[in-house]
């Protein structure tokens, strides 16, 4: 029942790692969640995430109860109707910017007006080309836009099919070790941070596990700002990235601010307004309300000491 | 005696065809009944619906007193083609559906000596000729002991000299096991040889033409003047109807 | 003795035994769908798990008032089209080659054979290195697809088929070609028809991977961008008209196999003459 | 007149032939990858969007050392031959009852040929909810993949039996059950077995959906991950991988064939008699 | 007279079976040889060899001067079974390979009626009797008159009317086409009113027993003394060699 309170607890911890949340690879890499729930007799179960949908799917089918992903994709499912709520925010990545090849004339996201440009629909990447086009006074009516899976734009991009792609790490810094593709277009803002999520009813019923889980986050967090070296290392193996990738791939993670609040806010209402013009919100949603319900501090304030 | 084959006014038509009109033809225990006829003019089919393979338009049929619906067990049939699975050999086939455990397969190597097949036990189809084939399906259609064999051609392609001795096989079939048997031939000289009683049929549409019965003891002698006396009035037969569909 | 075997009565066989035959095609279909809605009405499943018919068909209604709907079908069904074409068309002279000529086989199955074993998603990549991302690389994706179902089944189909009926091609002076024309295709054609029917199958289930190359359009691309937006009714939209395009397809190949089959003293045959 | 036809000597039928013909095998596959190592050395293709072959074999090598390979190539045989058992297990009644019962055709073929029509991909978010994330939802979608070849080629093959050989079963007094077991699986065991390896196929295809169910290892989680990380070595060393294994169990399958079909008198075995 | 099949020391194995062992034969321009043997001797075999789709392990096989080394346009084939393609009509069968253009279908038109199909020229093969298929096979093996016919057992489903006539026939294509023929039958009379020559094989491994010329000339009346007594001879040759066999 829900009365249970701090005695109430699930079978066992089930939580995500993806290449994308370095600190869930630290966690899992020092093993520091088996850590905190052995002596509860808890085991812990991890899944691999390869992206934010498939972490949402596990998530609403109940198959793991902490999923990380990116802000605009659990706002997409809260609107959607998928009951989840984000409780730490792991990062806040500059895992995408605007990209074109070495020898490109493209300086200026101005200069994409009547190009090509490769996107994969409702993630990150894609709300960030369209904000990035906002800025220059264009619409997605002024570029042509080609969906392609993320390593499938950075192929078509090398190859010239299009002119300019909206890139996603560790593809994006690969492109630039590779080929010199250039990152012309730059603003973490425009990034919807990284998003660890539980479902509402899960945190309803075991607020203690989501807390203890939490402090897990807490400490790798501390510890990838002490260490930075140290954890692109673990990024690297984990991750089967070159070191330089990794190094690469960590410069643009910022982890210090871990708790949702005003900041997360903005920046997906930001977000909302493009995904409900691009009709990927269904009509007759109040997306400021759903913000509303998708944000749920209260966990992350407890654990985080300033 | 007891009838064991009763067919009357059947009529059986093909889509348009029409290829047997009331037919009567009646089969007691322990006869051996022959049936020629022109080729085509419905011999084969009329033994598929005795076996209980075909529908039919009109009239009834029963074996041992019992409407036919469908394969009766105590029929067995020896089709005109040989109908082997080719996947099994010869002695499987023999043995269609049973296990072959070693009394079984003596009981079936015996058969198979009797067919002058003794080397050929555990050969495949494709390994046969035309006339060993057919001797494999006459010895499938015996093995099961069935109380009335329906024959269609079953000696039409082995020489002269291993068709004596199956009809003879056949005859001592009859004696020992007392199985009835409706034998379809376009061989005269067999039919008169074997029969109690010979069953002419005319063109398609088919009817009973006449039957002519052979009253006559065996062992026969295949040469005795009778006999021929009998194979002139079969041939003649034959040969009227051939001369009125001519026309 | 009573009267015995009586045809049936030619009306049951005719249209109407066809028309019974086609309600208890729906028997199936409608108990499952029903079985569906209920539980979602019920609460057994959250509807954005999985929606209820109801509104799977509701967001069907729409996209087709919207006249978007439309679209991503005729879009799939031509590339599934040209892709199935040309597939085929590949198939059946490697087929033929490899059905008749033991070194042909020797030379060319053991590579066809490998390469079959790549997945549709393991050729996008490489066909977007090939063909950059127009409507060539999506189609060859189908090709490949449909080229291999057709190409296994007619070599097995040309294998099994009797020596006996070649032969009398060969004694009847029949060239190489002739007997090719008159006897190994049109006795391998169940085979052949079986092949036709698996690689249609294998083209629409191609297609989702060759609409991942760079589509905004088609029902493959409908259902990965739904999946990328968290809408269970749109993927739930795409797989039913997926299953009942695919469904559509098979029916006409039936049709045609059905047609073509006549000939045969076969189990089919003998249930459809009675 | 001379001597006319004498038969080859014994030794060229016997081992030497055959390995000539293994030996043909090769041609093909050596000379693609030739073309490909020197494309990618010639600087025509760029190495990190295709490495050429010694950079796959490089890699396949140190994931070999390092253990890892035997896992993802051990994890994928399991599931595919899991789920390929069950698919086929499945398959086999089902099958038997849509070729045999007209009724059981109306009533199953027809939701059975649209469930056909969903890709791999649409199954797994369904398989998900329904099953989690374990290995039950990974098999069950191998075992759907399997499934359809083998059945749709299975009804066929029974449905083209030959009429008569079933009236020899009936005449002979067998019963229904002997006449599946005596002459219609074996009556459509050829077409059985091209269904059974395409079954194979589709269950190799399909584990690459399959392992996208939250994975992390096998060759299809491979595969995923190596795109996912821009690793085209990876993603090669993954497709080489699935093919030679597809093309390793297809040709389990390709001598199973040849032994239980060598009482045919056709094309095929008439070649490998001579 | 210019020999149009010679066969030299023939000899023929399946794989440890001796089917035929030095085997002479030679059948000349216009000549009709009937061929007879116990089943399963190798007759079937030898008309193979003589189609070119046999290998053989000894001796030697000439069409018209010309070694054999696989089917020859000049040599037609009517196989033991009937072997029609059964997705095809009787007259697709018959022309097998080629359009049938009106014309072409009239030619067949006529020959089909000539073997009593009349009515049947667009039926399935399915739809045949056993005799009825046997007939259009042997029409297929006319149709491309051809320089020698291999026919093999040709009439033994068909009655013995229709098989007179079929007789009669052949015997009309060898005297206005000048074809020449090897026959297999089992039938003895057939063979010795048929044949110019008989020969007679002998059991597995075949061997030529012995030819009986049979030099009367046609029409020759089917109860002749000088056949009758023919007849004898051939059949005491088959039975001295079963016996011989049989020991
Ligand atoms: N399945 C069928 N469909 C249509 N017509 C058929 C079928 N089976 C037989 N027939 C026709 O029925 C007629 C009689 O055939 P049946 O096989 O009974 O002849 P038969 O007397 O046995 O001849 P034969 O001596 O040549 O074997 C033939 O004209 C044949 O064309
Ligand atoms: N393909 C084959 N493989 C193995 N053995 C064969 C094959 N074909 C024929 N035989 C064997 O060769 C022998 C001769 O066969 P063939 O068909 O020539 O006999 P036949 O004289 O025509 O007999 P029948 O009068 O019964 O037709 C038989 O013992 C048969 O078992
Ligand atoms: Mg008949
Ligand atoms: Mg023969």
């Amino acid at each position: 029942g829900r009365s249970g309170g701090a005695a109430a607890r699930p079978p066992e911890i089930r939580l995500d790692y993806a290449y994308y949340s370095p600190l869930s690879l630290v966690i899992k890499h020092h093993g520091w969640m088996e850590e905190e729930f052995q002596a509860d007799g808890l085991p812990v179960k991890w899944v691999l995430s390869l992206g934010s949908n498939k972490a949402i799917e596990y998530l609403a089918s109940e198959s793991a109860d902490f999923t990380s992903t990116a802000g605009a994709a659990a706002l997409l499912a809260r609107s959607n109707g998928i009951p989840l709520q984000v409780v730490y925010i792991y990062s806040k990545p500059e895992w995408t910017a605007l990209v074109t090849r070495k020898d490109s004339p493209i300086r200026t996201v101005a200069d994409l007006k009547g190009k090509k440009v490769a996107a994969t629909k409702g993630t990150d990447p894609y709300i960030f080309l369209l904000r990035a086009l906002d800025t220059a006074g264009l619409s997605q009516s002024d570029i042509e836009l080609v969906h392609l899976q993320h390593p499938d734009g950075k192929a078509a991009l090398d190859r010239g099919e299009v002119d300019a792609w909206a890139g996603l790490d560790p593809h994006m810094a690969q492109a630039n070790l590779e080929s010199g593709a250039r990152l012309f277009f730059r603003n973490p803002d425009f990034n919807t941070y990284g998003f660890l999520n539980v479902r509402q009813s899960y945190a309803d019923r075991y607020p203690e596990i989501v807390k203890r889980v939490l402090k897990v986050y807490e400490r790798a967090r501390r510890w990838a700002l002490e260490h930075p070296e140290e954890t692109a290392r673990i990024l690297a193996e984990q991750a089967k990235m070159s070191p330089e990738v990794a190094r690469q791939v960590l410069t643009r993670n910022d982890f210090r601010n871990p708790i949702p609040g005003e900041e997360h806010r903005r920046g997906l209402a930001a977000a909302s307004r493009i995904l409900v013009k691009e009709g990927l919100i269904k009509p007759g949603v109040d997306p400021e309300k759903v913000i509303g319900e998708l944000i749920r501090p209260e966990f992350a304030r407890a654990v985080v000491q300033p | 005696m007891r009838e064991v084959l009763t067919v009357q006014g059947l009529s059986k038509w093909f889509g348009e065809l029409e290829v047997l009109r009331g037919v009567d033809l009646t089969v007691r225990a322990g006869e051996v009944v022959c049936l020629v006829g022109p080729s085509g003019c419905g011999k084969s089919t009329l033994l598929r619906i005795a076996a209980g393979l075909e529908t039919v338009q009109g009239g009834t049929v029963a074996v041992a007193g019992t409407p036919v619906r469908g394969p009766h067990p105590a029929v067995g049939v020896v089709f005109q083609e040989p109908r082997l699975m080719p996947w099994l050999t010869v002695a499987e086939n023999i043995a269609l559906g049973r296990r072959l455990v070693p009394a079984l397969r003596a009981q079936v190597a015996e058969l198979v000596v009797e067919m002058g097949l003794g080397d050929f036990l555990d050969a495949l189809p494709k390994q046969l000729s035309g006339g060993m084939a057919q001797r494999v399906a006459i010895a499938r259609g015996l093995f099961h002991h069935p109380e009335l064999l329906l024959l269609d051609e079953p000696f039409s392609a082995v020489d002269a000299l291993t068709r004596m001795r199956l009809q003879e096989m056949l005859l001592r079939v009859v004696r020992t096991r007392g199985t009835t048997m409706l034998l379809v031939t376009h061989d005269v000289d067999e039919a008169v040889y074997l029969a109690d009683r010979v069953v002419v049929m005319s063109p398609r549409p088919g009817r009973i033409r006449c039957e002519i019965p052979v009253e006559l003891p065996h062992p026969r002698s295949r040469h005795s003047p009778q006999l021929t006396s009998l194979r002139g009035r079969v041939l003649a037969e034959l040969l009227g109807e051939w001369d009125t569909a001519a026309d | 003795m009573a009267q015995v075997m009586v045809t049936r009565p030619a009306v049951r066989t005719g249209a109407r035994l066809r028309r019974a035959g086609r309600a208890e095609a729906f028997i199936v279909p409608v108990v499952l769908l029903a079985l569906w809605e209920t539980a979602s009405r019920a609460g057994l499943v959250q509807a954005y798990l999985l929606p209820p018919p109801s509104a799977v068909v509701a967001y069907l209604a729409s996209a087709l008032l919207s006249g978007e709907l439309v679209t991503h079908v005729a879009v799939s069904v031509m590339r599934v089209l040209a892709g199935f074409s040309a597939g085929v068309a590949l198939a059946l002279p490697a087929a033929v080659a490899v059905g008749l000529s033991p070194r042909a086989e020797r030379l060319l199955d053991p590579t066809l054979q490998a390469i079959r074993g790549i997945p549709s998603l393991a050729w996008v990549p490489l066909l977007l290195l090939w063909m950059g991302i127009d409507e060539a690389p999506k189609v060859t994706l189908i090709a490949i697809g449909a080229f291999f179902p057709f190409y296994l089944n007619l070599v097995a189909g040309i294998h099994g088929i009797d020596r006996k009926l070649v032969e009398v091609g060969r004694v009847q002076g029949l060239s190489q070609l002739q007997i090719i024309r008159h006897i190994l295709l049109p006795g391998a054609l169940p085979s052949a028809l079986t092949g036709l029917r698996a690689g249609m199958n294998m083209a629409w289930l191609f297609l989702v991977a060759a609409e991942l190359i760079a589509g905004t359009r088609g029902l493959g691309f409908l259902l990965t961008d739904g999946r990328e937006l968290s809408r269970a009714d749109i993927v739930l939209g795409a797989i039913l008209l997926l299953a009942l395009l695919g469904k559509f397809f098979d029916g006409i190949l039936k049709v045609l196999e059905n047609r073509l089959l006549r000939w045969r003293d076969s189990l089919k045959e003998a249930k459809a003459d009675a």
